[in-house]
């Protein structure tokens, strides 16, 4: 294998590495605009340049390879001059749009011109001024005078998506990105080009002013959409959540994320359960509230109970596996069921990159836990539909989102007690509705269809009424004279998790 | 009968009231004004009848209609009964004092501008100015509080101390004059030594005179004397839970001392009313005299105000110890000196 | 460079100055001197008296704020909240919008800015890279009755304001 | 002067308990001291500091190193200069970036402009406490009129947020030398009259000399600095023992008493109100023109017309207001001599824009812990002027 140099410090790598990532194995940081892991080399921006002993010039680290015995320079005068003068030359036409560029704050073109160069501007002449705010597509605006050309959109359409939606036009000074006359840049990925422009050139028109990037905290999460179990980055400020975008992970999603997974977040803007309802009333927005109306569904559950009526648990595959533990073993102590009703959201379509069929987060995982706990799980719609569904007396449903089926004819369902985050056609029909934490706002595992079991952290506190799903079924436990064996998160989680005999980052 | 109480009525409401109480109300304008002007400041100068400032003027008013509706606060522990009657106790004596201070020449015999003609003179006046001690004492013991209670025994013993060295200092000029009778005082001052030279008692007896003006700052607890009050350390002494018009009786109750011995100094070393080269009984002259005794209690009343915005305050053992071994050797000596001196003239 | 020392010990008071009368005469000489001098003429006085004279102040004085116009009258700010990022007390609230204009893209819905929480550091003036933001109006924050009076909005902010002749975003350029 | 008491047998005596502060009337700055008197003696003091803690070395560990500014004024807030002065030098020396010139003496004239401020109030405060309220607001009105100089330059009287990473936020008026002339004209001329007033006066100096004694080798375990420890007799002081700015460019003296007591502290803080007047003028004499900030914009902002015309200019100031100023890793301590000693900055870097941790040594922080050495057997009436002899500042001591 090739041994070189690099600021006269030794590595060895493979044949056919590149110096880039010869160099940041050493931990050494080249800049970079055009590069990118994910996509083919362009070597356009010329930011990377290094210094090779007996090469004319300086050379692209992300494309020249490795030679045995090669000398780099990383930091000599010749290097940090040609960085100097790359930044000059890409900010020649760029405007002066910081204030009102979305990308300002976590622009790659700033942070490298304040590393690296941070000089008083030189250039006398007018700048080539270019379309700005330009819609091209249902989520993307695209800014033509930002562009610094460096055309990592145009290969992640072309060598990713394979849409080939963007196109790279004109000569010099007014090279620009532009989609076809009279189509629209409709990738259902397209918000990664915005995530991949270095500048703000490409910007998503759902996050569009909203918020500064630098007042963001993001917080690692596991996106619900589908059972892919794409790993993301929750972007939250002022107990909010602003924009979703992808965090690597190679096993799963690796840089990307669908445009129907990241704006899903705004889903039940205007419909969250933040207060019980009992009999379609609402409580008071207190915690206290909250548990008084579990205290009365545990109540009328314990009345159907000592008349010898059936509760079956409802569980939706959206839950966490800390959730469905709880849930399943409420069911199995203090309803003495053996039989789960899953209650999945309809499946989705699939498509070549990373969407699946299954619309659910997490149904792997809980049909798995479900089987382990020896319950016999059941498809709601196929139960309702069978003769033993008249005898039900009750339903405790965890987890919403489900379409609800038709009642059996004849049925002796008395009560329904929902543990939901939303107000759909679930909460409708539910005589108690208890609130709990939307996705973001909890912490969990999930178990993707691959069988990788992943943990998705709190992004966000829940609103005051709300309470986690295993301290409302503690309490109704405890209402209905039993106990479930766990106090706390921590307990349930590692319950769950080793009765699943697995830990984050493993299979299941 | 009738007559006499008549004119006693008038004398107390004319000489007594309208003297004191207005003269002690300017009395705070004077002291804030002074201490402004002194300090690079303007003062008071923004209370105003219809646009007329004279010169804040009307800021003693203000003050006395603020302090009427002001909160009457008493702390839920103090001595109720005490702390009612302490602020009368310490304003009535100074008042009552004046009783023995002539303002103006005998007219046609009789003393006219003298509110009691008592056999006792002065020492009525000193005898009776020391009762106010129990009123600052009682104050600041019956308020349940520490501060308060300090300022009150720092009262008590500071005004015993320098009671003798006052008493001392006056000794002298009795001796001199060989009465007690505030009238005779002033006529006798009135002699000329050396055919020009007025005999007053700031000639007869210049150390008395400091020593006097010493212990009767002390007395009216003013700086460097007033540490029962002292701001820094006591807060405001006895007076601390004192609010709205108790307060303000402790506080007249102060000017009403200055003026008081700024008069008693006038007579006793200034000649009175006695201007020299100048007797009889027209009215003008009259007038003129009680100007002139009114001016020499102006001046003092500067001379004081003076004092307390020049010099810092001494500290508690300093007051008591400078007392003890500064005021009562030095009027010994004065009265020694003085019984000597007056052994071999005569 | 080797430290002078100075030693600014007294020496013991002398007979005089211990018998208290000298140096207290000296002082009243002194506080004398300065009444008659401030009586009569007024010549050491400093105080001033404030709201029939005021002093004119400084330029540089860091007053209430306000908020620049362009030429339309239109606010110059283009809520890249710069200026609530720099304000070491956070008092600075903006809410951004979509202006029609591409050539403007970006206005404030709502600027506010709670005085009370403010420290007038004038970072945000220093901050602001448009010249939008200002607190050279010269004007003190008035006391007010509740807390959500010293809350100072856009149409508070912009009367203040006047129009500002810098460029903005390099566009003249 | 001895406190000894004679025995007294036949009477039962009680120590008294009396809490002063937090919020006395006399208290500077908020402590609480529990006394237990003997009489008016003092036989034991406990000192509670903290009252006014604001956090200020979290806060600015949560904002970008320029952000701190403003913070730092309200540390010592009589002598607010001072506090900009010496943040600022600690983190340009971890920046390892100086100055210009200009700056650097004009960083000296509000420096000593802020000493003769500190020392002034604490004349000030002495005469107060004592009584001399006219001598009091003489040296107020001195004062006064510096704070008009900072309010021509600064644009504010006490909370300048006047220095800044790399320099300062702007430069001299033009009339500045010539106002300051006035000033210091008008200060002559009243520390003459409290001169007068209070120096030799017996009542002063009883008051003064022999109360609050801290002989030299107790100041220095105590960890005393400034006026307090120069009063005690030892010539140290941080601008010649280990010069920053231009200070070994101009000529002082180091004032120094004998005793360590009220009195000295009075003393040598009215010779060192002397000296600064001489150090600045010297400073105008020696004073380059020059611009006043550092040219690097990875510390200093951008000058106003690059911000709003070149892209160059907007991204440094965009950087700079929501990063902060480039400081590399490390750790450093800076101190500089304060109005009432050596404030002290130790700062840590982890290379990012805000301070990993920043913690201030206040001077009054560890002459205050001797409060009680040094009331111990004195009187009430010497307690306030003794603690304003040590000019405690709660912004600082609390922090």
């Amino acid at each position: 294998m090739p041994v070189l140099t690099i600021d006269s410090r030794q590595v060895e790598v493979e044949a056919g590495t590149t110096i880039l990532k010869a160099a940041a194995k050493l931990g050494i940081d080249i800049p970079v605009f055009c590069y990118h892991d994910g996509l083919p080399v362009a070597a356009n921006c010329r930011m990377c340049l290094v210094e090779v002993k007996g090469a004319p010039k300086p050379c692209p680290a992300c494309e020249v390879q490795v030679r045995d015995g090669m000398e780099v320079l990383t930091q000599s005068p010749l290097v940090l001059e040609a960085r100097k003068a790359v930044l000059e030359f890409i900010l020649l036409n760029h405007p002066v749009d910081c204030p009102i560029c979305d990308q300002a704050g976590e622009c790659v073109l700033q942070d490298h011109y304040f590393a690296h160069s941070a000089g008083p501007s030189r250039i006398q002449v007018r700048k080539v001024h270019k379309a700005k705010a330009v819609p091209i597509g249902p989520n993307v605006m695209l800014d033509k005078e930002r562009c610094i050309n460096c055309t990592r959109c145009v290969r992640f359409c072309r060598e990713i998506t394979k849409t080939s939606q963007l196109a790279q036009v004109q000569r010099g000074n007014h090279t620009e990105i532009t989609v076809f006359p009279g189509r629209q840049f409709d990738d259902p990925y397209s918000l990664c080009t915005v995530d991949l422009c270095p500048v703000g050139a490409l910007t998503s028109r759902d996050f569009r002013f909203r918020k500064r990037s630098w007042l963001l905290k993001s917080i690692p999460a596991v996106c619900p959409e589908c059972s892919r179990g794409c790993n993301v980055w929750v972007d939250v400020a002022d107990g909010q959540v602003w924009r979703v975008r992808p965090r690597e992970n190679q096993a799963v999603n690796r840089w990307w994320a669908c445009d129907q997974g990241r704006l899903a977040f705004r889903r039940f803007e205007g419909q969250r359960a933040d207060r019980a309802l009992v009999d379609y009333a609402p409580r008071d927005a207190t915690r206290a509230a909250t548990m008084a109306a579990a205290a009365t569904a545990a109540g009328r559950l314990q009345t159907i109970r000592s008349h010898g009526g059936r509760v079956v648990l409802v569980l939706s595959p959206m839950v966490s596996l800390e959730e469905g533990y709880a849930a399943l073993r409420f069911a199995s102590v203090i309803l003495g069921e053996k039989l789960v009703l899953l209650a999945p959201r309809p499946d989705g379509t699939a498509d070549s990159l990373l969407r699946t069929v299954d619309a659910n987060a997490n149904r792997t995982g809980l049909a798995k836990l479900a089987g382990l706990m020896g319950f016999e799980v059941a498809d709601l719609g196929g139960f309702f539909a069978s003769p033993a569904a008249v005898e039900v007396a009750g339903l405790l449903s965890v987890g919403a989102e489900y379409p609800v089926p038709p009642l059996p004819p004849g049925a002796k369902m008395s009560q329904a007690v929902t543990l939901s985050h939303c107000l759909d056609p679930v909460a409708d029909k539910s005589t108690v509705l208890l609130p709990i934490p939307a996705h973001f706002e909890k912490d969990g595992h999930y178990v993707s269809t691959a069988g990788l079991v992943q943990r998705s952290h709190q992004a966000l506190p829940p609103a005051e009424a709300v309470a986690q799903v295993h301290s409302l079924l503690s309490e109704m436990a405890s209402k209905m004279g039993g106990t479930l064996g766990f106090t706390d998160l921590p307990s349930v989680r590692s319950a769950a998790l080793s009765l699943a005999g697995t830990g984050e980052g493993s299979h299941a | 009968m009738l007559e006499l109480i008549l004119i006693a009525l008038a004398k107390c409401v004319f000489l007594f009231l309208a003297f004191l109480l207005g003269g002690a109300a300017i009395l705070s304008w004077v002291e804030r004004k002074m201490s402004a002007v002194i300090q690079d400041r303007i003062g008071p100068n923004r209370a105003n009848v219809l646009g007329l400032t004279v010169f804040g003027l009307f800021h003693p008013i203000a003050d006395g209609i603020k302090m009427l509706f002001k909160e009457d606060f008493v702390p839920a522990r103090a001595d109720k009964v005490l702390f009612f009657f302490a602020p009368m106790l310490s304003f009535v004596p100074p008042l009552l004092a004046f009783m023995a201070i002539p303002f103006g020449p005998p007219i046609a015999g009789r003393e006219w501008l003298l509110v009691s003609d008592s056999q006792m003179g002065l020492l009525f006046l000193l005898a009776v100015a020391s009762i106010g001690i129990y009123g600052h004492t009682l104050a600041g013991w019956s308020s349940d509080n520490k501060f308060s209670l300090m300022g009150a025994l720092r009262t008590s013993s500071q005004l015993f101390s320098y009671e003798v060295g006052l008493t001392l200092s006056l000794l002298g000029v009795f001796m001199v004059y060989g009465t007690i009778l505030p009238q005779s005082i002033i006529a006798a001052q009135s002699e000329l030594m050396w055919g020009w030279l007025p005999r007053w008692g700031i000639v007869t007896q210049p150390l008395a005179f400091i020593l006097f003006m010493l212990s009767s700052i002390a007395e009216t607890k003013r700086a460097p004397f007033d540490l029962p009050e002292a701001d820094s350390e006591l807060v405001a002494g006895y007076s601390t839970e004192y609010s709205s018009m108790r307060f303000a009786m402790f506080f007249l109750s102060e000017f009403v001392g200055i003026l008081l011995v700024s008069a008693f100094g006038a007579v006793l070393f200034f000649g009175g009313w006695h201007v020299p080269g100048l007797s009889g009984d027209a009215w003008w002259i009259v007038a003129l005299q009680v100007g002139a005794f009114l001016a020499k209690t102006g001046a003092l009343v500067y001379l004081q105000m003076l004092v307390r915005w020049t010099v810092p305050r001494m500290r508690f053992d300093q007051v008591i110890g400078f007392g003890w071994k500064y005021l009562i050797p030095f009027g010994l000596l004065n009265l020694l000196v003085t019984a000597v001196v007056l052994a071999v003239w005569r | 460079m080797v430290a002078k020392v100075k030693n600014v010990g007294q020496p013991p008071l002398n007979l005089t100055e211990s018998l208290y009368v000298t140096e207290l005469v000296r002082g009243l000489l002194t506080t004398n001197r300065h009444f008659w001098r401030n009586w009569l003429r007024r010549k050491d006085t400093a105080t001033l008296e404030y709201p029939d004279r005021k002093r004119p102040y400084s330029p540089r004085w860091r007053g209430l704020h306000r908020l620049m116009l362009r030429e339309d009258g239109s606010p110059r700010c283009v809520a890249c909240m710069m200026c609530s990022t720099h304000c070491p007390a956070n008092c600075i609230t903006i809410v951004a919008r979509e202006h029609p204009d591409p050539a403007i893209e970006k206005v404030p819905a709502s600027f506010e800015i709670d005085l009370l929480k403010c420290i007038f550091c004038g970072y945000c003036e220093e901050a602001c890279p448009c010249d939008a933001i200002r607190v050279d109006s010269g004007v003190h924050a008035q006391p007010v009755y509740g807390r959500d009076e010293a809350i100072i909005d856009l149409a508070d902010l912009l009367s203040r304001g006047s129009q500002s002749t810098s460029k903005q975003g390099g566009r003249s350029l | 002067m001895s406190h000894e008491r004679l025995p007294m047998p036949d009477l039962t005596c009680r120590e008294m308990l009396l809490q002063m502060g937090p919020s006395h009337p006399a208290m500077h700055g908020t402590v609480k001291l529990d006394l237990r008197l003997d009489g008016e003696t003092i036989v034991g003091v406990d000192t509670t500091i903290g009252f006014l803690h604001r956090g200020f070395e979290k806060m600015c560990e949560n904002s970008t190193w320029n952000q701190c500014f403003p913070y730092a004024d309200r540390l010592n807030y009589v002598s607010p200069a001072i506090n900009g002065v010496g943040l600022a030098l600690a983190i340009e020396k971890l920046c390892g970036i100086e100055v210009p010139e200009r700056t650097r003496y004009i960083r000296v004239i509000l420096s000593e402009i802020a000493r003769i401020q500190d020392h002034l109030t604490a004349i000030a405060a002495a005469a107060l406490e004592l009584g001399g309220f006219t001598a009091m607001l003489w040296a107020v009105e001195a004062r006064d009129h510096y704070y008009y100089l900072f309010e021509d330059v600064t644009g504010a009287r006490v909370t300048l947020s006047y220095c800044r990473v790399g320099g300062v936020r702007n430069d001299l008026t033009p009339d500045f030398r010539e106002k300051f002339n006035r000033a210091a004209a008008i200060t002559e001329r009243l520390l003459v009259d409290i001169d007068k007033l209070l120096t030799r006066n017996r009542i002063f100096v009883d008051r003064m000399r022999h109360i609050g004694v801290m002989p030299a080798a107790q100041a220095i375990d105590w960890g005393f600095s400034g006026p307090c420890l120069r009063a005690s007799g030892v010539p140290y002081d941080v601008r010649k023992d280990d010069p920053y700015l231009v200070y070994d460019r101009v000529d002082f003296d180091v004032p120094v008493g004998d005793n360590g007591d009220n009195f000295d502290r009075y003393l040598v803080r009215m010779e060192e109100i002397r000296q600064s007047l001489r150090i600045i003028r010297q400073c105008f004499d020696q004073m380059p023109e020059g611009p006043v900030n550092h040219p690097d914009w990875h510390v200093t902002h951008p000058p106003k017309s690059e911000v709003y015309g070149t892209i160059e200019g907007m991204i440094a100031q965009f950087e700079l207001v929501f990063r902060g100023p480039l400081v590399p890793a490390g750790e450093v301590f800076q101190s500089v001599e304060g109005g009432n000693g050596e404030l002290g900055f130790y700062i840590v870097s982890d290379g990012s824009g805000r301070p990993y941790r920043l913690h201030v040594r206040p001077p009054c922080f560890a002459i205050m812990q001797s409060l009680e050495t040094m009331l111990m057997g004195t009187m009430v009436a010497d307690i306030i002027p003794t603690f304003d002899s040590i000019n405690m500042i709660g912004g600082e001591i609390d922090r």
